[in-house]
């Protein structure tokens, strides 16, 4: 049975809705993440169903209750906020033990959990310093810490792990990982960084204006993207309008080959960056100027510019092989790399 | 001790309310004596100054906050009487008060208890260094040898300020107080708001640092001077008085009327009256038994210096015009 | 909302409307003519106009003056400044009659002024507004630097770094946030100086009288009830102009600041900027605070043998003449503030909770409401009661609660005003971090709002002590068993010739000013440690 | 000339040292961005050059000049706090042009400015909002308008971009990387995010517990870091301890080739997962189990388990290509992705 469930929630701040019809569900023991560019209204889903924000339409139900009328602190849910709110006079051990301690945990109990917690963020001993004192991500470890510490039945995260450097993150995603596995938590979790809700969620929900525009496993999402916006959302900067008919897509860079079975008519085309294969530009179909490198650690992202009104195209080529800016090089297209989007939610 | 929050109206059984001004004080041991000689406890309320008291008792007329009143005087007695507050009792003892203090005879509705003068005083080593002789009289007071001498109290504010005003009209009369008031302000009058001010503060012969030898203040004043002057009694009281600037105040006592225990009060008034609370009194609230066969403390034979002649106007014409001179004093003097 | 409101109603509004209707009704029929009569008085206008702009000129010289000490004790860490802080509370306390004493010994003829430099305050009315200044700069100091030092520093930071200078960054930023305190601080210095007695009978020429002043004279000497009442309602009808002022101020709802834990905004003075504030305030509470009370605290100690304790000692047994040793009086002192207090923060607590709570047109008239009982005199007050509350059930005329009563209803609104805007500034979403960790909204109140208040809410409870420590006004109307105050028994011993005397009554002043100082201080370590898990 | 230089700084927060001995210099018009983990003192070399904390040891130097006892705001320099410290009374608006008002520019130009930086960062018309009302990225974005808007001589950001999806972000930081271009602008930037160090910055500075640990440009950082650190900061996992002698480096894995000219010796060497190729199992030299795989929207990141007591290998891998968990391979190393580090600072 799912645990959480919105059905068409609305909520709205004057005139415009900062939700509008949301539908979502989500399993028991089951992990979402939230994707969506900001103000699309991920905080706003979570305070809803936190009850902090009032639902102007639709109902929010937690294993089958109607949450209506039902306060915050009965919800019996976990929130972490996106600006950490941290009780300002009380030091971190102090934060972290609250939802303990409200929840009549011992003195004991409260310590020795805090002192876990403070070992899974990374921050052992600082159960007594102030939460002043602390920098930015060391407050927001200290947050989750909190979030964590009671064992909500649904635990709501918003960015958690937004202001961790890279290394740290990582390692924090696959401690959580199992410790959301291990103890069977719900979790519904907002974050920008798709890596992130690649690595930690069973699904994935995409907003765009209040609205879901997609929900998906993280692969499926990204493997086909409901439509421009989506694909444009994730990173891809290849995305075309194009018509497809036996001979593969008509797009501005020519006729694309697509995989096999695409249904023929308008549509709109993703080319993944990697599906974009440089050639020497002597004799290939579609040449270009390389105008941007953009260094991304693992490789390099070029832009090239192919000329004649064709939109940039966007490639991804190992760090060895990249041509400088302002080399000319062919193209030539990968098939599997190639995807006519749905264009309508599945 | 516990106040007792439900009483009010006064209170039956054994305990006697006695409402009165701030100023009033008594010897622990005469309260005993009372209560041993009659089986009441008294009760103090005490509720600002002699005006507040009198009016609080006018406002609050036959329903009274206590059994009896003490301390209304003869500025105030007129407001007093025509508000009716008091029930008619005669007190034991009366008979041994002198005849002109004994301003409600006919109807006995208030005792005199108290009487104390409200003359000028003068800082006397003040003028013994400088050769000059202390004035004696009002006019005195006037003379350019004692020119920015004088600090007086607000008639309007300041019960010995309303009894010099009321000195000055008796002595120059409805027509010509006004006159001699001009005249002490060019001779530099200094007035403030109230006694503790003229006195402790302006007063030279307080040893706080006031530059005036000359203050309206009481002829009982020189002798408290001397008993909290420390452990030295000299020859003579450090400070003097003026014996003919003198206005006679004179304090009332009276049972109330809806008093919840008018015989406990009856009683009380009666003990007021009565040699123990009288010889008491001097030296307790430096005033003089209104019984003239109170025997007076040692100091006070020693140290008051006696005033035969005082400046008097009568309860009716002061309650007729006192609103009205205080007006135009503050016209005269203050503005 | 509806207990402070039944406080209100019954120990303010009901007595108010008594002796006013008993001033101005004649069997059953309104006489409003007098209105019109007293007001056509040049005498009543000049008094109003006094009244009004000597304190609007205390007030604006209190704030000048006060507010760089609200920086200073919020912002800066130096040694001595948690007893400072105490002590320029002190002043507050004081009965009049003691400070103008004081005070006077300064400026007045012959002072110390007078002798090093021939200058004299007291003709002018600079010695009132100093006076006005010395008795309420810790209302200043107390109410906006309470706030200030749990203002978030950074957000000055962030306007430094975008180009303003200190004082720009100051009045922009910091300001701003402090508005609403600001502003209450001022409405109360205001309201005080509004209504000012003892400074004014003390320092003022009789020429100068306050309303105040008038209608006490009206009431207690005169038994003018009609032009009292009139008076009243012109005293009333300023301070709900005055009111409505501050409405307008502090009507754009500053929204939720960010508070820190004040322990981490105090730094020790660095640069000249900042040195320079350390200086100038530690020099004007040194000139305008310590030298006054210093004055007391030597007339004190001057016996008749040179200075020693002996008046101290005195104190301590009864003479006869007095029931009560006056040292007694601190027991009687204490037991009355306490009482007090706890009635003001109860009842000033739930009306600043409500107040913040809900922001109907209804309650913002209640919180108008609730302050009314500054602008009114303790004469009419005082009176009210005696007039209003004479029947059972509730014939406390001799009832030892009618004093804390009547101070609680000085004490209510200084709760109410200091705590408002603190309480205004805590951030919703705390409350909202605490609720979704499972704390209900009361518990949440106490983990949230309570440690945030809790500075605050020790200055509300350290004002309300202070005002009916020193209470002697309304105090003086309400008659009472015998159990003098520590104000009353300085009156009763100033009220007699000699200088034991007077030794006494400053001795007795001293320790008025210490046992004020000390609870403040005690008051100021309860501040609750940085908690661990529980509270 | 260096217009910013930091020499031997050292802040102190009781005992410990939040920056120690930080040197660093920032050439006019570079932009220059400061990665380390979560506590390393980013925050802090931002607050103590902008002279907002101060400095207990060593000296700032803008210009050439000492900045000792220069009040922060006559530095004329900009800062964007971590957690933005937006004016709660102002609006949007009013929040942008604080710092052009301060500068005594006119009402109209300033309003003409803050309507192009709301363009700039997306949230045209905005400027009448409550800050409060801003979701947190919008807050973001105007905290990041408020610090451009006076083009400061040196900018100073502390995660500028952090709250935001990377779609925005990456065109920010294109947006963000032309206009420090044509403005000249000398940027020193925190960020955690290591693409948009690379995107943006000309040198990137590492640093560690306070200290300074590396710097050099974005290419040459992630080519050869300079420790073990350093390369587990930047992500990487395989970084070992080895001996180089000449048939290659002697690791838990076995003898990896390294790169011709590698100084013999006991070193580090690193392996970037690009350099662990999967081969059939038959016959490879290292074969290892697959125990987890990471989405990575463009790859997949795979976690091997050599076993033999040697640690686990991270490989990365084609979407198309990855074996499942529970796939044995075999393993097959890449010379050029192997990198002895220096160990040493540069
Ligand atoms: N006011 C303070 N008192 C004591 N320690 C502090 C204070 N401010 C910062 N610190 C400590 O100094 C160290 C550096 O802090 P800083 O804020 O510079 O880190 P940072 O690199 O910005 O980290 P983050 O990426 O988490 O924001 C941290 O360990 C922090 O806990
Ligand atoms: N109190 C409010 N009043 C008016 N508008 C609001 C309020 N809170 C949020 N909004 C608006 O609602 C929209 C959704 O806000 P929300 O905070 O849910 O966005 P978000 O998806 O969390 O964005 P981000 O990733 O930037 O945090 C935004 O456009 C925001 O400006
Ligand atoms: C020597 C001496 N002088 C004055 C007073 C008291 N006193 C001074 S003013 C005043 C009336 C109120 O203003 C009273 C009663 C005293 N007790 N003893
Ligand atoms: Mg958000
Ligand atoms: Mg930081």
């Amino acid at each position: 049975m799912s645990l959480l469930e919105l059905d068409g929630v609305r909520v709205r701040y004057g005139a415009r809705a900062a939700l509008d019809g949301v539908r979502l569900s989500v399993a028991e023991g089951e992990v979402v993440c939230v994707l969506g560019p900001s103000g699309s209204g991920k905080s706003t889903l979570l305070r809803a169903v936190a009850g902090l924000t009032p639902v102007d339409e639709g109902a929010v139900r937690l294993a089958g209750r109607d949450q209506r009328g039902v306060p915050a602190h009965r919800r019996g849910l976990g929130l972490m906020f996106q600006d950490h709110q941290l009780f300002p006079q009380r030091d971190v051990a102090g934060n972290i033990a609250f939802g303990l301690r409200m929840r009549r945990r011992s003195r004991e109990e409260a310590a020795g959990r805090v002192a876990e917690l403070l070992d899974l963020v990374g921050l052992p001993g600082a159960g007594r310093r102030a939460v002043a004192s602390l920098s930015g991500g060391e407050q927001q470890r200290v947050a989750l810490a909190r979030a964590l510490a009671p064992d909500p039945r649904l635990l709501m995260l918003d960015e958690p792990l937004g202001q961790l450097d890279r290394d740290l993150r990582e390692r924090l995603v696959v401690e959580l990982r199992q410790l959301f596995a291990r103890l069977g938590s719900t979790v519904l979790a907002v974050t920008h960084d798709q890596g992130e809700a690649f690595a930690l969620a069973d699904r994935v929900v995409v907003m765009r204006d209040g609205r879901v525009v997609q929900v998906g496993a993280p692969v499926e999402v990204w493997r086909r993207p409901a439509d421009a916006f989506v694909a444009r959302f994730l990173g891809f900067r290849n995305v075309t309008p194009a018509h497809v008919d036996a001979e593969g897509a008509r797009t501005p860079w020519g006729a694309l080959p697509v995989p096999a079975g695409t249904a023929p008519g308008a549509r709109t085309v993703l080319v993944r960056p990697s599906g974009v294969r440089l050639t020497p530009p002597e004799g290939a179909p579609l040449t270009g100027e390389v105008t941007a490198r953009t260094f991304r650690g693992d490789h390099v992202l070029l832009l090239l510019e192919p000329g004649g009104g064709a939109p940039p195209l966007e490639a991804s080529c190992p760090l060895r092989a990249a041509p400088e800016v302002g080399e000319r090089v062919g193209v030539r297209f990968d098939p599997e790399e190639i995807v006519a989007l749905p264009d309508q939610l599945p | 001790s516990d106040g007792g929050g439900d009483e009010g109206g006064g209170s039956g059984g054994d305990e006697v309310v006695l409402v009165t001004h701030e100023s009033f004080l008594v010897s622990d041991a005469v309260l005993e004596e009372f209560t041993e000689e009659t089986g009441y406890r008294v009760k103090l309320l005490r509720a600002g100054d002699a005006g507040v008291v009198v009016n609080q008792a006018v406002l609050s007329a036959g329903n009274p906050q206590g059994d009896v009143l003490f301390g209304v005087d003869n500025t105030l007695l007129s407001r007093a009487l025509d508000a009716g507050i008091f029930t008619p009792h005669e007190a034991a003892g009366l008979e041994h008060v002198p005849d002109e203090l004994r301003l409600d005879d006919e109807e006995h509705r208030v005792t005199p208890v108290d009487t104390g003068d409200i003359c000028v005083n003068y800082d006397r080593a003040w003028f013994d260094e400088r050769d000059l002789a202390p004035p004696r009289t009002l006019q005195d007071l006037a003379d350019p040898a004692y020119a920015d001498l004088l600090v007086v109290q607000n008639a309007a504010t300041s019960s010995p300020g309303l009894g010099f005003l009321l000195a000055t009209v008796a002595a120059f009369g409805e027509d010509g107080w006004g006159e001699y008031w001009e005249s002490l302000r060019e001779n530099g009058v200094e007035v403030v708001e109230g006694w503790e001010q003229a006195y402790n503060e302006r007063f030279s012969g307080a040893g706080q640092g006031g530059d005036r030898p000359l203050v309206v203040s009481y002829a009982s004043s020189p002798p408290a001077g001397v008993v909290y002057g420390g452990d030295e009694r000299p020859e003579r009281a450090p400070t003097g008085v003026a014996a003919e600037t003198c206005f006679r105040q004179v304090e009332f006592a009276g049972l109330l009327d809806g008093a919840a225990n008018e015989e406990g009060g009856r009683a009380l008034l009666d003990f007021l009256l009565g040699l123990p609370f009288q010889e008491d009194m001097p030296l307790s609230m430096f005033v003089l038994p209104a019984r003239e066969d109170a025997a007076l403390p040692e100091e006070f034979a020693r140290y008051v210096e006696p005033v035969d002649e005082v400046h008097e106007v009568a309860p009716e014409d002061i309650a007729a015009h006192r609103d009205e001179w205080i007006d135009e004093w503050t016209d005269l003097v203050v503005r | 909302m509806v207990a402070p409101l039944l406080f209100f109603v019954v120990f303010f509004g009901y007595p108010v409307t008594a002796i006013v209707g008993r001033g101005l009704r004649e069997d059953g029929v309104w006489r409003f003519g007098r209105l019109t009569e007293v007001l056509g008085d040049p005498g009543t206008l000049r008094v109003l106009w006094f009244t009004c702009w000597q304190a609007a000129a205390s007030t604006a010289l209190t704030l000048a003056l006060a507010l760089p000490g609200a920086y200073v004790f919020a912002r800066l860490r130096f040694p001595g400044r948690r007893v400072l802080h105490a002590a320029v509370t002190v002043p507050f306390v004081l009965p009049t009659v003691v400070t103008g004493a004081a005070f006077l010994a300064l400026v007045g003829r012959g002072g110390v002024l007078d002798d090093a430099f021939g200058v004299r305050l007291d003709d002018g009315v600079w010695a009132i507004l100093l006076a006005h200044v010395f008795f309420n700069y810790a209302v200043v100091v107390r109410t906006v630097g309470g706030l200030w030092a749990q203002l978030d520093p950074r957000q000055e930071e962030a306007a430094r770094v975008l180009g303003a200078g200190r004082l720009a960054a100051w009045r922009r930023v910091t300001l701003p946030a402090l508005t609403p305190s600001v502003a209450a601080a001022a409405l109360m210095v205001f309201l005080f100086t509004f209504t000012s007695f003892g400074v004014i009978q003390i320092l003022g020429s009789p020429g100068r009288a306050t309303l105040e002043v008038e209608i006490y004279r009206q009431t207690a000497q005169l038994l003018r009830l009609d032009t009292a009442a009139v008076l009243t309602l012109v005293q009333l009808a300023a301070v709900v102009a005055l009111l409505v002022t501050h409405r307008l101020v502090t009507r754009r709802r500053v929204g939720a600041l960010r508070l820190v834990d004040p322990a981490g905004t105090a730094r020790p003075p660095r640069g000249w900027v900042q040195w320079t504030a350390l200086g100038g305030v530690l020099a004007t509470v040194a000139l305008l605070l310590a030298l006054p009370l210093g004055v007391l605290v030597e007339r004190s100690l001057a016996g008749p043998d040179g200075y020693g304790l002996h008046h101290y000692r005195a104190l301590a047994h009864a003479d006869g003449t007095f029931l009560v040793a006056p040292a007694e009086a601190v027991g009687n002192s204490l037991r009355f503030a306490a009482a007090a207090t706890a009635i003001a923060l109860l009842v000033g607590g739930c009306a600043a909770v409500a107040l913040t709570r809900r922001a109907g047109r209804l309650t913002r008239g209640f919180d108008a409401l609730l302050m009314l009982p500054l602008g009114t005199s303790a004469v009419t007050v005082g009176f009210g009661f005696l007039i209003a509350l004479d029947e059972p059930p509730l014939d406390l005329r001799s009832s030892w609660v009618l004093v804390p009563l009547a101070q609680a209803l000085v004490g209510v609104p200084f709760v109410v005003r200091v705590l408002v805007p603190v309480l205004g500034a805590v951030d919703e979403r705390l409350r909202e971090a605490a609720a979704v960790l499972g704390a209900s909204p009361w518990r949440a109140w106490r983990a949230v709002d309570l440690p945030l208040v809790w500075r605050s809410a020790l200055v509300a409870a350290g004002f309300a002590f202070a005002v009916s420590l020193g209470e002697f006004g309304a105090t003086v109307f309400l008659a009472r068993p015998d159990e003098p105050t520590l104000p009353v028994a300085v009156a009763r011993l100033l009220g007699r010739a000699g200088a034991e005397n007077y030794g006494q009554a400053m001795a007795l002043s001293v320790v008025l000013m210490l046992v004020c100082a000390v609870t403040l201080l005690s008051l100021e370590r309860l501040a609750p440690s940085r908690s661990a898990g529980t509270f």
